[in-house]
């Protein structure tokens, strides 16, 4: 049975995926337990084609999240990455309670 | 003085700073000077021309209304880059301008028609 | 549980701003409490009386003190920060011989001590910033 | 020749204000002129009078004033940029029912014409930015 | 409340902008405050530690003084990457101050241990 | 004989080749007849070993300038790519008089 990780690091990135070092410095930083919240410009990451290289360095079971509000206002609804879940503001404040602290990489 | 023509570089995406913003007012002030004017997007600043955005969700005014009403001040030529749209699985029809699109290696032939380039 | 929002826009955009306005709203709507906001760096522009926001834009700098008032959240603006930007009170304007003063009331100007002690008082500290 | 310098800073550090300084000081040692100076972005922050730079660091409002009249620059802040960041000279202040005026002595604020006809009056712009 | 400790993340150039001095600022606040504090420096946040800087060329103010001085605040964990050392052809005897090198595996590892962590 | 190029637009770039993605839009602009400029942090590219890469993108015709005093300032004196010349701030003035026109990347 696999125990299942602590929540440990919330990671909250928000520049546009052409930031490259940005989004290596983020996922070179995490470790099981922790997610990514992907806000402001970060949720074009979620219609980036170019984005698999450097998404790899994520490891499968971190999970990705992306403000609901920020998709929206950017016109984005459809041919998201399926690995990242849209939600709305106030599971933003929950996941922040959830996760022992935070880091904001932007 | 030799005639002068001038070229604005945008190259960020919508919201993240004021850069879209001030080369846009730039363009205006240009062509009310009788300046030709060309606009060039590259990177993110192509997804500030898409359509159905919805600004107000995050209490912030898009420049959509702007863009579309360059043309009444003469503003016409506007290029987008291939690589850019397939990037953002953008079709130029979801576009709220009508832009011509390049090849990365028509930029640099493009740049250097003009006599004047800014690129905040 | 007990938060403090650390702002530290790294230019005129309000997009950060924004972003923090949302989270703050939301978590004292969720019965969360903020122990402190604290503007540093181009932020504490932020905190200026004298700009005037254009008509169809929101004007931030109210709604952070709409907020304060509402709900009773301290709000500090870096000194440091703001004096060499240009945002400073009656005593800063006083102090280094300035015409006037440009901060705008309902902002509190202090040290960075205030943000260490918000690290030490609080359950989570959030930074918006870009 | 004849140049025209754009400033836009979309931070606070002073990095792109000292290199431009730089250039101009050594254009005009040459025997070159500058037609305009035209701070745009947050780069009209530099243009503050309420603003105290730290005694071990250079007060670049003033380097730029000094530049100004010792050789006749015509140095403009854009009006629409300054008055949404809070640098308002006193007819702004009047006409927005603001307290006080923040613009440093020597510093006009204008409209962005004043960058089209440097474009137009100038053999070359340069920008410094960051 | 429980017992707090920070880790203050540097990651741009000398003189780009203002981060690495408010970085600082908060190093020695939070020190005052008796809350352990760390530092990481990474991609070119490493440059300047550099010994043998000009900054009066530029008529800047250099931070090297405020480093060498963390000591005395009982400011003394810094920690740096090989790679990022590696690229800029720097050898950890250059630095004003002595940092652990760290492999990039380590850096999450790190971070880990701090229940603060402030990244301007 | 090769016809000597005219001299068309100076690049003028300002910071750390960390950031990748604007030293390719920058070198992609190039054609021959362009010089670049290496300024402010730019200048780290001088002595990048990572930078081999995208100094690909660059025709090896493109002249390379870098500011002796930005160089000196962040105390780079030696180990600098042979492809850059460091040059007085008088000669970035006379760089802008021989070039048509700039274009600054920031």
């Amino acid at each position: 049975m696999i125990k299942a990780a602590s929540h440990e690091t919330l990671h909250i990135i928000n520049k546009s995926p052409g930031d490259i070092l940005l989004y290596q410095n983020c996922f070179s930083s995490l470790l099981a337990g922790d997610a990514v919240l992907f806000i402001e410009s970060a949720v074009y990451a979620a219609i980036d084609d170019n984005f698999q290289s450097v998404l790899d360095l994520a490891a499968n079971d971190i999970p990705f999240f992306t403000l609901q509000d920020d998709l929206i206002a950017r016109g984005l609804n459809n041919n998201l990455n399926l690995r990242f879940k849209a939600i709305e503001d106030n599971y933003f404040v929950e996941l922040c309670c959830l996760y022992k602290k935070s880091i904001s990489w932007f | 003085m030799a005639d002068k023509n001038i070229l604005l570089i945008f190259r960020n995406p919508p919201f993240a700073d004021s850069s879209n913003r001030d080369s846009l007012d730039i363009a205006l002030a240009c062509s009310a000077f009788d300046i030709p004017v060309s606009l060039l997007f590259l990177n993110d600043a192509v997804l500030q021309l898409k359509s159905n955005q919805q600004s107000e969700l995050l209490e912030q005014k898009n420049l959509l209304k702007t863009f579309k009403a360059l043309a009444m001040y003469e503003i016409k030529n506007f290029y987008v880059l291939g690589s850019d749209l397939q990037r953002y699985q953008l079709d130029p029809k979801q576009l709220v301008i009508s832009c011509e699109t390049l090849k990365q290696t028509e930029v640099a032939i493009l740049i250097r028609k003009f006599t004047t380039v800014i690129n905040l | 549980m007990i938060f403090s929002i650390l702002l530290y826009a790294s230019n005129s955009s309000q997009q950060s701003e924004q972003t923090a306005l949302r989270f703050s709203r939301s978590l004292l709507q969720q019965g969360h409490s903020i122990y402190r906001v604290f503007f540093y760096g181009d932020s504490v522009i932020n905190a200026s009386g004298l700009k005037v926001t254009p008509r169809d834009e929101i004007n931030i700098t109210e709604q952070w003190l709409e907020l304060a008032t509402e709900h009773e959240v301290d709000i500090v603006v870096c000194i440091a920060a703001a004096v060499r930007r240009g945002i400073i009170d009656q005593k800063e304007a006083k102090r280094h011989s300035k015409a006037a003063a440009s901060l705008a009331p309902g902002f509190t100007l202090s040290g960075l001590g205030q943000l260490a002690d918000a690290v030490l008082q609080s359950d989570r500290l959030i930074t918006f910033g870009n």
